[in-house]
């Protein structure tokens, strides 16, 4: 069966195909179906090989299947070929399972798009990547699914290609994960030239018993981090992630979270030999990378108002964990909390999803509240996925996060408590997002503050247009009478318009001082309908349609995998539970790959308990705060939602500002630097031989002493020579 | 004193050079003409003075096919210069500037 | 040996020479005798001449090949492989040429005979110095030739541009010759002989102790010869002739003078002069880079396709004299090749020009040739031919011809004057491609539509040409083998 | 040393066919009646489908297991005075540019009519073709730089005649250019000729193995006239700063044109270096090798940033191509088997990629008559088939592992980089440009709403899904399975690489690789250009 490990990739691998080229037949859901089934056939294959390959011991978990040559130049040979092992397995398990659990909520989610067979196509496309790169036996081959993962990653985000914005985010996502490929090549291209190959086998064994120059190491795993933070968004690599989400959910869900991002950190680990023999600073700058990036996308997460941006950020706050744990050597830990996310994050993803969908795409969580009633299935799923990543016992999230705290605790304090304020923060915006989502009032119906602004506008506007008319009648009234000598009528009719102007000022005046009066609307009506007060009718149709249309539950495609996925949030954790070795089943399973290079915890049990305490106290507290602000609105939650928070403390604009500007500028200044100098050097010659040539010209002015003057010269010239070379 | 053969040669260098330079410095066509004719005389004392210096009829001998050439060349340029006057009268060489650049 | 001994004649080597004046002077006393001859007669008449004499050649030349060079008439004449196949160059000439007059005569009405005669005579003239083993031979052979065509290039009665073309190049023609001349009576000091063998002989034997004599007596030579091959700054005459003489003339001044001229330069300076050539070679060097670079660069700016090729013919001369300063049997052949082929080009280009220059020979601007290629398409495509041929593109006769004199050149280590002369050739090239651009890139300007009829003559010569180029470019073994065994040797004494 | 077998060549002269039925073609053509295109264009197609086919049979015939050999060799004396000879064989390097030719003419002329003038076009497309294959399979100098040459004047008229609005300025600067830049390359090959012959005292003989072999020149010389020949090649390619005709030709063109010119002619300049410059000149190459990287580096940069700011989808492409190229002049001086192997592979990715790329233009501007980026948009929605088949070109352009582009992109850096560390380093920051500006052209052009004409263009129609599909085959074949195109090369690269290791002096492929780091700690071990080198960048020091 281990043998058959091609099988996992080939099924998507077919399914992209016959979705290709199998023609507008299988259309809807057709095509979704077989995409689902392709991703169910590579889970069974992936479990069949699972089962032999764990009842092997320690050093035989490891088949290395060579299907042929791919590139034999020279001294390089690099093979097709896969590395079966309990790292890449278990990465297959869950990409695969997860994966074919997303396939199938997409089949609804997709419903009714005009891109429904490519969309599924690309997916498949995708897991196939998603599957090379994790079974590669080579570094090329890692880097043929890194690079593929990342097509497939622009091609889905892109996926509603009619919108600029998807289409930007695309390219973006693309773009900067280059960046970071840069470093990966230059690390295949110094293993190569270290070792003489790049297969797995050869370098990590060589790499583990020899001892390889720090120099080199140093370079390599500097070089393959580069590349890692930018598959995982890290910093300063996160930019293109939040922008990422623009893509479809169930994208966001498989690749943003799930998946594609994790690439990072199971790059790091498989090479992890040779992070042990970089120099020390190597591991110290990847977990201070981490912790720093996590504590950083937590705050911004805080105060996003967009669903899926607060879980993008989230993602990104959670992969920092993943690297702080690579980081301390808690390689183990790292690919636990991978799992466990896989989980709870895809969760969420398709929550938010089934949510959006509901709410016929709007993601403004200002305008959702109270839907647990209305959506039922995915709010009890989505409370699991968020106590889990809450970080509250006994879900999943808790188990890996609090391994990831104590080994951060192990290396450095430091990194913990920062580890420890993310898990607050974390605990909070997740509060504050399902409270905002499925708590308190229902605001999908309320008048939006645009809404009511324009609806005011309009009203003093009709208003003034009033006054403006009635002063125009009492104008024309007055010039009648007077052109008629002021007969009685006429001058009644005078008094009447005056009237009738004063009645319409008195009016403007109310509406003005009602507008001046009226409460501003705050951008979140946590507190209550805002109050519209007279200009009540005023407001678009769209209100009153929103009114009487409801939010709605999914449909069982959807649901399906939002219930088993918060299945295995909760049960997650029993894969390694801290207690006693044999409940270490993971860190058992994983051990043949980490090469003795996981550090082992010096501390004590009850140093263990208390960390965990805390950790789970911090959760509480960030949990209670949230419901404090947002639910019992004890606090204005105004405080947290610090606008440079909203805006992701500007970085990114800070970056498209220098693209825009100085960036653009520079290359704008190379191109005209070629047209001008360069080009211009050659039609430059081209104008010199013609203007050298009209000296030239002058000679021949036609007149013939002229050019007797010329033979006379040359004569001379002649003679003066010949007699130069006379011999005496 | 005696007067040697260099000195024939010389005077045949003077007037070659002075036929050339007068062709370059005159405008009228007939004096260019008469220059070209000082400078092949010149070249035919230069051959007869040379032939008696080697004592070698063949320069003597070359003079007659020089006169020849020289009455042929006045010939055709006569005619040429008497094709152009008839169109214009007392043309100059530097008329004769149509064709130029 | 007895005093009344009258010198050996070898009546076979003088047949050209004989046909071709004989043939002249009958012609002209026919004209003469009768007021009305049938008009194609001349034309048929020169065309036979020349054809016999390019006949009569073929056997000349296996005899030469067979017993070797001779020299006859008291040392006076020789002749040897050159001679033979510069007389069958200039006979083609020839032939061209009458080609090329009769229906130039007809459009433009001249008189008809005259033409035919001076062409037949000057030819003779260049066989003359081709043949020439005595440099008073040569100097008349020169005269001939010269003299015959500076009336040809007056022969357009009724344009003022034709007699000035024709007094310019007559003044400075006698200017030049009266410093070749010059020469002459130098070198006959110097050597005391004007016998080329003798002179080469006395070279080779004794060495001067004082050899300024002799040394600006070369210098004056080549002073004569430079001018007649138009190679800068001896040049300035060759546009403005061009431009003024009737256009078959200049295909004759082209090709023909051209070639005799060089034919006359090889067997002075290199035959016998070949023991001073560190002397003259590099002033020979000199002349050739002037010419390319001028030559080259001045076409540039020029809008008259007639001056173009003057220019342009400057340049040619520049690379022939590439093969003569070699110095060398390599050089030497491959200037014969050289001539050959220009031969061709210069009388196909020529063909061209006269067609397209229409009524008054004047229309001879680019924009006659805007969009050709639409009207007649057929002598566009020919033309360009010629022209790719003279920018010495692969596979026509003038690669093959360019690439002789360079490697000529290399051989003889003048790298400096190969990469000049290169450069130069790419700058050239832009000169020719102005043509193309106006004939294909560009629309016929409104007056332009008319379909000149392209004369038979015309058509033959073209043809022949592009044949001719495009045979020698793709085996040129045959031409190259002739020219090898056609290297001037010094006979007699 | 590269023996002149002739092997498979005994059963029929294939090389002069190559080169002599389209020629014959192009004669055929000339003499049909001109008011019969489709006539023309069937004749035209055929011949060009044998020469297909021909050069097929080639790749098949070629023995493998002796590809570092001269093979197919056909001898036939032509200016004996000169010893210029009609010397045409084939190995590894030439085979799949040979190959290459051969596909793409068919293509060409399939996917585009001329639309005016058809003879004349067809006849010069054969002409061209013709001149082609003699430079890839010419081993007699004299007879390469005839070819080489004689390609400008099928080319210029191509340009010339059938291009478009600025086509005039285009062609001749083409022309002259190219012209001028291989004018020295003569007086090169005529001073390499007489002096080997002086130094052997032979006869004269232009032989390219004969001479490679003989190495008869002294340094200093050797290097000048490396120089003249590398003057040709450098305007060919073209290398930074000789590149500035390309944009305009490629943009003027005609489709066809446009496809030739970047599939094929490009090809010249880099054949012209691995064929005679490292050949001939081993010392020079090396010697030089620096300068020849350096440029390399900067084109592929620069050619990158200058199609970034494009506002012409051709001339965008053509700047493409200048990056492109920079990368094969890289490998190619990187002097070691990756890198050249990599170079060669990435000549023919090149020119199937840059070939696709070129007809989708082309098929864009038949709809939209226009090239202008802003002009277009939205254009996936319209043409669904098409942006695919963009996006796979696209990708393969961009260098994605699993399609063509990658691998002789990745070989070319691994080559440099065992030769050169930091310009590897470098080089490989291309990468990130070239998904840039291709991304942003194709997001501009089919992404984003659809107006007007780009909303109903019309997608494929069966003839122009039938000319890409064999380039889009290519593109992925030789993505995932290499391994035939480099098994043939491979033998010829190293034979080559051999011969210039062997007649350089203190050539050391300069790099500590195999092992040679490891056991040892960090600083030592890495011997000046071996270093590591991040020491500098401080991440050495770690002991």
């Amino acid at each position: 069966m281990v043998d058959l490990v091609w099988l996992i990739p080939a099924f998507p691998l077919a399914g992209f195909l016959i979705l290709t080229f199998g023609g507008r037949r299988l259309g809807e859901p057709g095509a979704g179906w077989l995409a689902t089934g392709a991703m169910a056939g590579s889970f069974l294959a992936t479990v069949g090989v699972f089962l032999e390959m764990s009842g092997r011991d320690g050093h035989d978990r490891r088949s290395v299947t060579t299907l042929f040559e791919w590139v034999p130049a020279g001294d390089l040979t690099v093979d097709v070929g896969f590395l079966a092992d309990p790292l890449s397995l278990t990465m297959c398990l869950f990409i695969t399972g997860v994966g074919a659990l997303i396939h199938l909520y997409s089949i609804g989610y997709m419903h009714g798009d005009g891109g429904f067979r490519r969309f599924f196509a690309y997916l498949n496309l995708f897991a196939f990547a998603m599957l090379m790169l994790v079974l590669g036996d080579n570094l090329l081959i890692t880097f043929l699914g890194w690079e593929g993962v990342g097509a497939c990653s622009y091609l889905l985000i892109s996926f509603w290609f009619t919108d600029e914005a998807n289409a930007s985010a695309g390219k973006k996502a693309f773009i900067t994960n280059r960046i970071g490929d840069w470093g990966f090549m230059v690390a295949i291209f110094m293993t190569f030239s270290t070792f003489g190959s790049i297969a797995y086998v050869d370098v990590l064994d060589t790499t583990a018993t020899g001892t390889v120059a720090t120099s080199t190491a140093t370079f390599i795993a500097v070089m393959l981090f580069v590349g890692a933070i930018g598959k995982s968004a890290q910093f300063p690599l996160y930019l293109w992630l939040p922008d990422a989400m623009a893509g479809p959910t169930p994208v966001s869900a498989l690749i943003h979270a799930a998946t594609m991002v994790t690439s990072g950190i199971y790059l790091l680990t498989r090479v992890n030999p040779i992070i042990a023999d970089a120099a020390d600073w190597v591991p110290t700058l990847i977990a201070w990378t981490g912790a720093g990036t996590a504590l950083f996308a937590a705050t911004i997460a805080v105060a996003q108002r967009d669903i899926k941006k607060v879980l993008a950020y989230s993602t990104i706050s959670q992969l920092g964990y993943m690297f702080l744990a690579v980081g301390c050597g808690a390689y183990v830990a790292a690919v636990f909390h991978m799992v466990t996310h896989a989980f709870f994050k895809a969760l969420l993803f398709l929550g938010s999803g089934s949510v959006i969908h509901g709410m016929d795409g709007d993601q403004d969580m200002a305008h959702y509240g109270g839907l647990r009633r209305l959506m039922p299935i995915t709010a009890g799923t989505f409370v699991i996925g968020w106590l889990a990543i809450a970080g509250v016992p006994p879900f999943a999230g808790f188990w890996s996060k609090d391994e990831i705290l104590a080994f951060a605790w192990n290396e450095n304090p430091l990194l913990w408590l920062v580890g420890l304020v993310t898990a607050v923060l974390t605990a909070f915006y997740m509060t504050r997002l399902v409270i905002l989502t499925f708590f308190g009032r229902r605001r999908y119906a309320d008048p939006r503050p645009d809404e009511v602004e324009a609806a005011w506008a309009s009203a003093t506007a009709a208003a003034d247009a009033a006054v403006a008319a009635a002063s125009a009648a009492v104008d024309a009234a007055t010039a009648d009478a007077e052109a008629r000598g002021d007969d009685l009528t006429a001058l009644e009719a005078v008094v009447a318009a005056r009237d009738a102007h004063e009645q319409a000022v008195a009016a403007r005046d109310g509406i003005l001082a009602a507008a001046g009066a009226r409460p501003e609307v705050e951008a979140i009506a946590l507190e209550g309908a805002p109050d519209v007060g007279p200009v009540v009718d005023g407001l678009p149709e769209a209100v009153s349609s929103r009114a009487d249309h409801h939010p709605h539950e999914s449909p069982w495609t959807m649901v399906l995998p939002l219930v088993v996925l918060a299945a295995l949030s909760v049960l997650g954790g029993l894969v390694q539970l801290p207690f006693a070795a044999s409940t270490r089943r993971l860190e058992h399973w994983l051990e043949p790959t980490l090469f003795g290079n996981e550090v082992h915890l010096s501390l004590q049990g009850g140093t263990l308990w208390v960390l965990a305490v805390v950790a789970v106290a911090g959760g509480a507290v960030g949990i209670l705060v949230a419901v404090l602000a947002y639910l019992k609105r004890r606090v204005d939650y105004r405080v947290f939602e610090r606008p440079i928070l909203a805006e992701a403390w500007r970085l990114d604009r800070r970056v498209a500002d220098f693209m825009g500007g100085p960036g653009r500028v520079g290359f704008e200044a190379t191109a005209n630097f070629d047209s001008s100098v360069v080009d211009g050097a050659v039609n430059g010659v081209a104008t010199m031989v013609r203007s050298e040539a009209g000296l030239l010209r002058r000679f021949h002015n036609g007149l013939v002493r002229t050019y007797a003057a010329g033979i006379g010269v040359g004569a001379v010239g002649l003679v003066v020579w010949f007699l130069s070379r006379t011999s005496f | 004193m005696v007067v040697t053969t260099s000195w024939y040669l010389a005077l045949a260098a003077v007037l070659f050079s002075m036929g050339a330079v007068g062709l370059l410095v005159r405008r009228n066509p007939l004096i260019m003409i008469m220059c070209v004719e000082l400078m092949l005389n010149a070249v035919n004392l230069t051959f007869v003075s040379l032939g008696s210096d080697l004592g070698d009829l063949g320069g003597q001998l070359s003079v007659f096919f020089v006169l020849v050439v020289a009455a042929s060349e006045v010939v055709v340029g006569l005619a040429v210069i008497v094709a152009i006057m008839r169109r214009r009268q007392g043309a100059t060489a530097d008329d004769l500037s149509v064709l130029r650049g | 040996m007895p005093a009344m001994a009258t010198p050996e004649v070898l009546w076979w080597a003088l047949l050209p020479l004989l046909i071709l004046s004989v043939g002249g002077f009958l012609l002209l006393t026919l004209a003469s005798l009768f007021r009305r001859l049938p008009e194609a007669l001349p034309q048929a008449w020169t065309v036979v001449t020349g054809l016999a004499v390019l006949v009569a050649t073929v056997p000349m030349w296996a005899s030469v090949q067979a017993d070797g060079p001779r020299s006859f008439l008291g040392g006076m004449v020789a002749v040897d492989g050159s001679t033979v196949l510069v007389t069958a160059t200039l006979a083609v000439a020839v032939v061209a040429t009458a080609l090329l007059a009769r229906p130039y005569l007809r459009r433009e009405d001249l008189p008809g005979v005259e033409l035919y005669v001076l062409l037949l005579l000057s030819a003779a003239g260049g066989v003359v110095m081709a043949s020439a083993d005595d440099l008073i031979v040569l100097f008349l052979g020169l005269e001939i030739l010269s003299i015959a065509v500076y009336v040809l290039a007056a022969l357009h009665l009724r344009r003022i541009e034709s007699q000035e073309a024709a007094l310019k190049y007559f003044v400075l023609g006698a200017f030049a010759s009266a410093f070749f001349l010059y020469g002459v009576a130098l070198v006959y000091g110097a050597t005391g002989s004007t016998r080329l063998a003798r002179i080469s002989v006395h070279l080779a034997s004794t060495t001067l102790v004082e050899d300024g004599m002799l040394l600006a007596g070369i210098a004056l030579l080549l002073v004569g010869l430079a001018f007649k091959v138009a190679a800068v700054p001896f040049h300035a005459w060759t546009p403005d002739v061009y431009q003024g003489a009737p256009s078959p003339v200049v295909a004759w001044m082209a090709a023909g003078v051209k070639t005799a001229a060089f034919a006359a330069m090889l067997r002075v300076l290199v035959v016998t002069l070949g023991t001073h050539a560190s002397d003259w070679r590099p002033a020979v060097a000199a002349l050739a880079a002037a010419s390319v670079v001028v030559g080259a660069w001045v076409a540039v700016l020029q809008t008259d396709v007639k001056r173009m090729l003057a220019y342009s013919s400057i340049a040619h001369a520049g690379f022939i004299l590439l093969g003569v300063q070699a110095a060398s049997d390599r050089g030497t052949a491959a200037v014969y090749v050289y001539l050959v082929v220009y031969t061709l080009l210069a009388t196909g280009s020529f063909a061209v020009v006269t067609t397209v220059g229409g009524r008054g020979d004047a229309d001879h601007g680019l924009d006659a040739y805007r969009g050709l290629a639409r009207r007649q398409p057929v002598l566009a495509g020919a033309f360009t031919l010629l022209l790719l041929g003279q920018a010495g593109v692969p596979f026509t006769g003038g690669f093959v011809a360019k690439l002789g004199v360079l490697a000529a050149a290399v051989e003889g280590r003048t790298y400096w004057l190969a990469m000049v002369a290169m450069a130069a050739a790419a700058v050239a090239a832009f000169v020719y491609l102005r043509i193309l651009v106006a004939m294909y890139l560009e629309d016929p300007g409104a007056d332009s539509v008319d379909r000149s009829e392209v004369p038979t003559g015309a058509r033959v010569v073209v043809g022949v040409a592009c044949l001719g180029v495009l045979v020698v470019g793709v085996a040129p073994g045959l031409l190259l083998d002739i020219a090898a065994d056609a290297v001037p040797v010094l006979v007699g004494g | 040393m590269p023996v002149l077998a002739s092997a498979g060549g005994d059963t029929f002269a294939v090389l002069p066919a190559l080169v002599l039925v389209p020629a014959v073609g192009a004669l055929l053509v000339a003499v049909l009646p001109r008011r019969r295109p489709e006539l023309l264009k069937l004749v035209a197609v055929a011949t060009s489908m044998v020469v297909a086919g021909m050069s097929a049979w080639l790749l098949v015939a070629f023995d493998v297991g002796r590809g570092a050999d001269m093979q197919f060799v056909f001898r036939q004396t032509w200016i004996a005075d000169l010893g210029v000879q009609w010397l045409l064989a084939v190995d590894g390097i030439s085979l799949f540019l040979v190959a290459l030719t051969g596909v793409l003419f068919p293509i060409a002329l399939l996917a585009v009519d001329p639309g005016h003038d058809d003879r004349a076009y067809f006849a010069w497309m054969l002409l061209l073709e013709a001149g082609v294959m003699g430079v890839f399979c010419a081993l007699d100098l004299m007879l390469f730089f005839l070819c080489f040459e004689v390609v400008l004047v099928p080319m210029y008229f191509l340009i010339g005649r059938w291009g478009h609005a600025d086509r005039a300025y285009a062609a001749t600067k083409f022309f002259l250019f190219t012209m001028a830049g291989s004018a020295l390359m003569l007086v090169g090959i005529l001073a390499l000729a007489f002096l080997h012959a002086d130094a052997t005292g032979g006869g004269l003989t232009f032989d390219l193995v004969e001479l490679a072999e003989a190495q008869s020149l002294g340094t200093a010389t050797a290097r000048w006239v490396f120089l003249s020949f590398a003057l040709a090649f450098a305007v060919k390619v073209p290398i930074f700063p000789l590149h500035t005709w390309l944009p305009d030709a490629h943009t003027e063109a005609s489709t066809a044109g446009s496809v030739i010119l970047a599939g094929v002619l490009l090809k010249l300049g880099t054949y012209g270096f691995l064929r005679f410059g490292l050949y001939l000149f081993p010392e020079a190459s090396h010697h030089f090798a620096p300068v020849f990287l350096t440029l390399g580096l900067v084109g592929i940069i620069y050619g990158a940033v200058v199609a970034t700011m494009q506002h012409d989808l051709k001339r965008l492409v053509a700047y493409s191509s200048v990056a492109h190229l920079g990368f094969i002049v890289l490998g190619t001086f990187a002097l070691n088997t990756e890198g050249i192997e990599g170079g060669l592979l990435q000549m023919v990715n090149h020119g199937v990629s840059t070939a696709a790329l070129f007809l989708l233009v082309g098929m864009i501007y038949e709809r939209r008559h226009t090239r202008q980026i802003d002009e277009l948009g939205g254009l996936q929605k319209a043409a669904p088939v098409m942006a695919a088949m963009f996006t796979v070109v696209m990708l393969s352009s961009i260098g994605l592992p699993g399609l063509n582009g990658f691998v002789g992109e990745f070989l070319v850096l691994v080559g440099t980089f065992n030769a050169h560390r930091w310009l590897a380093v470098a080089a490989t920051g291309g990468v990130i440009l070239a998904a840039l500006y291709l991304l942003w052209a194709y997001q501009r052009v089919f992404h984003g709403p659809a107006d007007g004409g780009n909303a109903e263009m019309r997608d494929l129609n069966l003839r122009e899904g039938l000319v890409m599909a064999p380039l889009l085959a290519l593109i992925v074949a030789m993505g995932i399975y290499p391994k035939p195109v480099i098994e043939r090369m491979e033998p010829a690269v190293d034979a080559l690489v051999a011969h210039v290791e062997a007649h350089v002096d203190g050539f050391h492929e300069s790099t500590s690789r195999f092992g040679a780091d490891i056991a040892v700690d960090s600083g030592e071990g890495h011997d000046a250009d071996a270093g590591v080198g991040h020491d500098s960048d401080g991440v050495g020091d770690d002991h």
